[in-house]
């Protein structure tokens, strides 16, 4: 069985361009356009401008000093917002760390988020991680962690999981080209090629890892093609293009909830921004290369299409634009005025049941603050 | 009650808890169809067929991983990791992941998985399947690390890994697999984690060990009570949680103590019991503790009883503390 | 003498070594090109090209074993990990390869890999960019770990490591990275390994410290001085091979003892040192010894004050040790 | 560049047979016949057969109580003598365990591998390892560990090494098929396709992991297609066919030595044997297909060549046998009777000089010692 009309992998080289529907002057394929109600395309253009909206003003505050950390997906919207709209909202992600447009897609709201990126006292992880390290149970997210492709396994199992209890649950896991140098891409796909698990393995190529370009991570012509390596079938796609990532995200699915098994796709996109606000990517990258690619710009692509369909106008992005502020400014404002957690939070969670050793450590903690409160006074 | 060895000892408390639970499944290499290369898990493919005990292809960190992922999708994983020595490439997913998951997410989610893994020197192993790694467990916030050195505790102790919901190391002394054999209670029973066994009650000097050490511990105690000396045993069981009442209550006791580890000496567990000891207990000492361990090399292959902590020295060692 | 950061000392060793010795290459992620995230490697790879300074593919396991490699055929690699808290992918690169190589061949193979590795929290890093992890290498048997706490030890113990034979575990405290500044000799010398460095000396109480610590321990002693104390403090410096001389003198001077540890307390390194001087100097102490040390939980983001030692809980400590 | 006209990966699915030469009658593909001196021919035969003689009284010595362990290569003299005999002394060999016919066509005598296994005195690695963990630095084979797939990538960097100085020396490294799983394979064969670094990836697919079925292992066609995902050329290989296996081997050693960088050769063949003295496989596999594969054993199949081609002779076998019997009587006599390592060896090769904390054990384990002695006395 073959995903799309674009294969890879055991049927030869990778010699044809990304699957694409839509192309940059906003026309597109109507061959190959996906079903997509029509009051869902704004509702999509909508979570993409959201999502860069977002982004931004949480950059601009861990400038100001405001934020402690903050890393964008700014040119990425059409591969999260893409792939999540083409799942069920009970089929699970297991993140990398630049997806939030998949978990706005879902449902999570900004305030969600925010609570998060100031490890606020009602952030659900307890300010435990850093920025952008979400969990978000209700909506089937699965907890995110720093370590580079220890996620991709990990679906793997949770996927074998669900086909043990005979579920028809979907597993997403997300993850940049430079992670599939790890070992932990390649057990993943090997197990997942053994066990025919559910699991859409979703690799976004931008092209960079901090500095490493693409070039300096393989040899390999394409990242779709290694599916073959695993007897897993690779598709290659144009990750700017909401719609062919809709398309090819729901075929795997498809595929994944009939028993099919796992389905690599690799969206081939661009990393606009820094890595993180760590990053200064003037080191290390020629700018034109951007201006290069801001041309392909999911959202303005997607613009010109809802535009051209009478979909679009200036006014409703005008009052977009206004919503989406009022919403981050209410968001970020209450995460900001949040109190931190609880100092004897710390010892929650290590283990079900504090051992005493834990016990006796939080007891430590609690009697040096509190003699540092006195020493105040 | 039934003779069993450590063996058949796991073998039967996985089978109790897979019939009783139908979320725990068997992963690893060469557990299915083999029951294993020392047959912990056999005949439970057979029984519970090869999608609950499942040979998987040849990668620890994948093992892991999807056992990982299986826990944190409502599973109850129990993983052989072939040799101890085995458990690296896995280690970032062990440390990293496992661990952390529960913390990470703030409760979120559990990853109640149980890894065991058999342990120790004494086989002709050498290098790669001798090592004896439980200090790495140990300090790694977020994992308990269970060493059960008998039938019975290798049973009870198993049942209550895998019906507690935290991640463990169950670490299994390789070298007693067979040899060590003794009754079992039939069916069902757990022993408590974090619970240490006087295994020889005694007045003059503390001896700690767990593991195969407590067999060593044994012998040596042995030897010197035919020397008039009178030491008390402690088997730990369990080194997180660690319980550090039976241990203090014997020191405050005896005043005197020696402790045996089979790992190397530098960084090992037996040098976190002497900080804890001296924290809580200095002023019972009589003497300054000893540890007898192995040596701070890999693991030799030929002169394997010459790295190995043996009896005699732990005799060695009691006639140092008692006579300071 | 010209000062310098921390950074800029490693850049410095680096370089001079990379010009007096054209076998050392340095290899890691983001190396090259861009000078490594923290800079640290800065301007290496224009000097001497992208065949000596290599910008790798994204896996740890890749850079340290293709680093083993190198070494064995003759090569002096430098391995950036960007994290400490991402060698765990190598871990077994490291443990049963790195570490054994010479050992297990008979002394036929060397293995003079440095792998360089910024650790520790303080920079709001969370769980994955904050660890220290000293501990596991410390139980490694044939790794040496060298834990620098200034600029001018930073470029002499990295141009000693890079000069001698064996495996090194070279950790930086990235927290102290452009805040640890001060004058740094011009040109080449080194820094023995194994020998600590008396930062304070005192009578009344002996503070062990190495890395960022030793700033934590130094304003510690500050603010006990105020309070009428008069500690001595310790810089390890190296803790395989540790300079346990230095330790013993000291406390058979204060009969006191107080380690500070940055990572979790079970099981650091904190508890060999307690060991230590148990078995060499327990009839000097007048009081139980005491660690201040991280918690036994991963390390958290928001409440990372209230994780690490601070100096306050150091003065606490000390207080509790003289006063006992 | 293409090494043989059995081309895979890039070019297309892996369904054409391995690549071979010699026939199971010993007729051979005379247009595809290796230049060969002729009488290297018989060199090649004593050597696998002096390989399987050595295994198999290793192996009943073991099951004797006269030696603590062992591992075969039954079946696989082939592979390992071919790949060995298709380099030159000089290139570099980082074996995985099972590749003695490799080490003895190179010229390691029975008695500096028995000294090994026996860990006696003699043996240059000191007794450390468990036995057939060689190191043989005076012929350039790199110490052997048993955590799998580590050497892989180690052969990358010393290949790298190499490059470096300009030296034209090629790294063959030798692994299971089970290995490929393993994650240390993966970044081992990516960073090579990227370094372009001179490397042989030897990979002898038996079939069997201990008792896991290579189907178990991946769901991949073939494993030399895995090559693809490298952008590595890969090729499949008869196992069994010493004139294949020399033939490939010699190809990918010239493109290694030209700058073309690495090569995944899939040596097909199959464990006739256990896994090892620990192994019993009739609780895993069926031994009719075991039946089935020494029907194609590559000693048999060479020796029907031989002897079509008039060189060998059934009292040019007698003379053989016993000839080896001596050989292996005399080293395997010479290693039991060679002491063990002194006791303080234990404590050299740790660090390149002791610190004071291994001095001190190493006294403590000598007084101890001494101690034991006198008691006795
Ligand atoms: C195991 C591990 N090694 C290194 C890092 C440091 N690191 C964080 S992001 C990154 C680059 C990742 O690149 P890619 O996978 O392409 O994802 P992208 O950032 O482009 O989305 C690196 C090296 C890490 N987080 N984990
Ligand atoms: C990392 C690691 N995991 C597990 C083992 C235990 N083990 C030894 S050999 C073996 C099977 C190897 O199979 P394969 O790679 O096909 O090589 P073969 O034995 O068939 O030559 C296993 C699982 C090991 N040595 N190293
Ligand atoms: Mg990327
Ligand atoms: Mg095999």
């Amino acid at each position: 069985m073959s995903l799309v009309d674009v294969k890879i992998g055991k049927v030869g080289p990778m010699t044809d361009a990304p699957y694409s529907v839509l192309n940059d002057d906003g026309s597109a394929n109507v061959d190959r356009m996906p079903n997509i109600p029509r009051e869902d395309l704004l509702k999509l253009y909508r979570a993409m401008v959201k999502t860069r909206a977002f982004d931004q003003r949480m950059i601009t505050l861990q400038r100001q000093g405001r934020l402690g950390f903050y890393l964008g997906s700014t040119g990425e919207e059409a591969a999260t917002v893409g792939s999540s709209y083409a799942l069920r909202d009970s089929d699970w992600m297991l993140p990398c760390y630049r997806e939030q447009g998949a978990y706005i897609w879902r449902g999570i709201t900004l305030l969600e988020m925010a609570n998060q990126c100031y490890g606020n006292g009602l952030d659900y992880t307890k300010g435990r991680q850093m920025p952008v390290h979400y969990s978000f149970r209700h909506k089937n997210i699965v907890s995110i962690s720093s370590p580079l492709a220890t996620q991709i396994p990990q679906a793997v199992g949770a996927a074998y999981a669900a086909k043990l209890r005979k579920e028809d649950t979907v597993f997403i896991t997300y993850f940049g080209e430079g992670a599939t140098s790890e070992g932990d891409f390649h057990v993943a796909l090997n197990f997942a090629g053994v066990w025919k698990t559910p699991v859409i393995f979703f690799c976004r190529n931008n092209g960079w890892a901090i500095s490493t370009p693409r070039e300096l991570q393989t040899a390999s012509e394409t990242f779709a093609q290694k599916a073959n390596a695993y007897g897993l079938e690779g598709v290659l796609v144009d990750g700017n293009d909401i719609f062919a990532v809709i398309e090819v995200t729901r075929r795997a699915a498809e595929k994944a909830r009939n028993g099919g098994g796992a389905t690599l796709i690799e969206a081939v996109t661009y990393r606009i921004g820094a890595h993180s606000t760590s990053d200064d990517p003037s080191g290390y990258r020629d700018e034109a290369d951007v201006r290069e690619w801001e041309k392909k710009d999911p959202i303005e692509r997607f613009r010109r299409y809802l535009s051209k369909a009478g979909l679009w106008t200036q006014s409703f992005e005008d009052k977009l634009q206004e919503e989406l502020k009022a919403e981050i400014l209410a968001a970020v404002e209450a995460a900001e005025n949040t109190p931190a957690p609880a100092p004897e939070t710390i010892f929650e969670d290590v283990f079900s049941e504090n051992p005493w050793h834990l016990e006796e450590q939080r007891e430590e903690l609690l009697t040096h603050l509190e003699g540092l409160k006195k020493e105040k006074h | 009650m039934p003779t069993m060895n450590i063996i058949q000892a796991v073998n039967d408390a996985l089978q109790i808890q897979m019939r009783q639970d139908d979320r725990v499944v068997v992963l690893g290499e060469d557990v299915g169809k083999f029951g294993g290369v020392f047959r912990a898990t056999s005949g439970l493919q057979k029984e519970f067929g090869a999608e609950r005990v499942i040979d998987t292809p040849l990668a620890e960190t994948g093992i892991i991983a999807t056992a990982i992922g299986m826990a944190v999708n409502g599973l109850r994983p129990v993983a052989e990791i072939q040799f101890a020595d085995y458990m690296y490439p896995a280690f970032d997913q062990i440390v990293n992941e496992m661990a952390k998951f529960r913390y990470r997410s703030g409760g979120q989610y559990t990853c109640p998985v149980v890894v065991r893994t058999p342990y120790g020197g004494g086989i002709k192993g050498g290098h790669y399947h001798s090592q004896s790694n439980e200090a790495y467990w140990a300090h790694t916030s977020g994992l308990k690390v269970v060493i059960p050195a008998t039938p019975e505790d290798a049973k009870g102790l198993l049942l209550a890994s895998m019906r507690q919901d935290d991640p463990v190391i169950f670490m299994e002394p390789k070298r007693m697999y067979r040899a060590g054999k003794g009754e079992v209670p039939a069916g069902d029973y757990t022993i408590e984690l974090g619970k240490a066994k006087i295994v020889r009650p005694g007045s003059q000097v503390t001896v700690i060990a767990y593991g195969s050490m407590t067999y060593t511990a044994l012998e040596a105690a042995k030897k010197a009570e035919a020397m008039g000396m009178d030491p008390e045993v402690i088997d730990l069981r369990s080194i997180v949680p660690l319980d550090i009442e039976t241990i203090i209550k014997s020191v405050e006791k005896t005043g005197r103590v020696v402790i045996v580890q089979e790992a190397p000496k530098t960084g090992g567990f037996a040098a976190e019991i002497m900080a804890l000891i001296n924290e809580r207990a200095l002023m019972s000492l009589e003497a300054p503790m000893v540890r007898v361990t192995g040596w701070d090399t890999p693991f030799p292959y030929t002169l394997d009883l010459e790295y190995l902590p043996s009896a005699e020295r732990v005799v060695e060692a009691m006639q140092k503390v008692i006579n300071f």
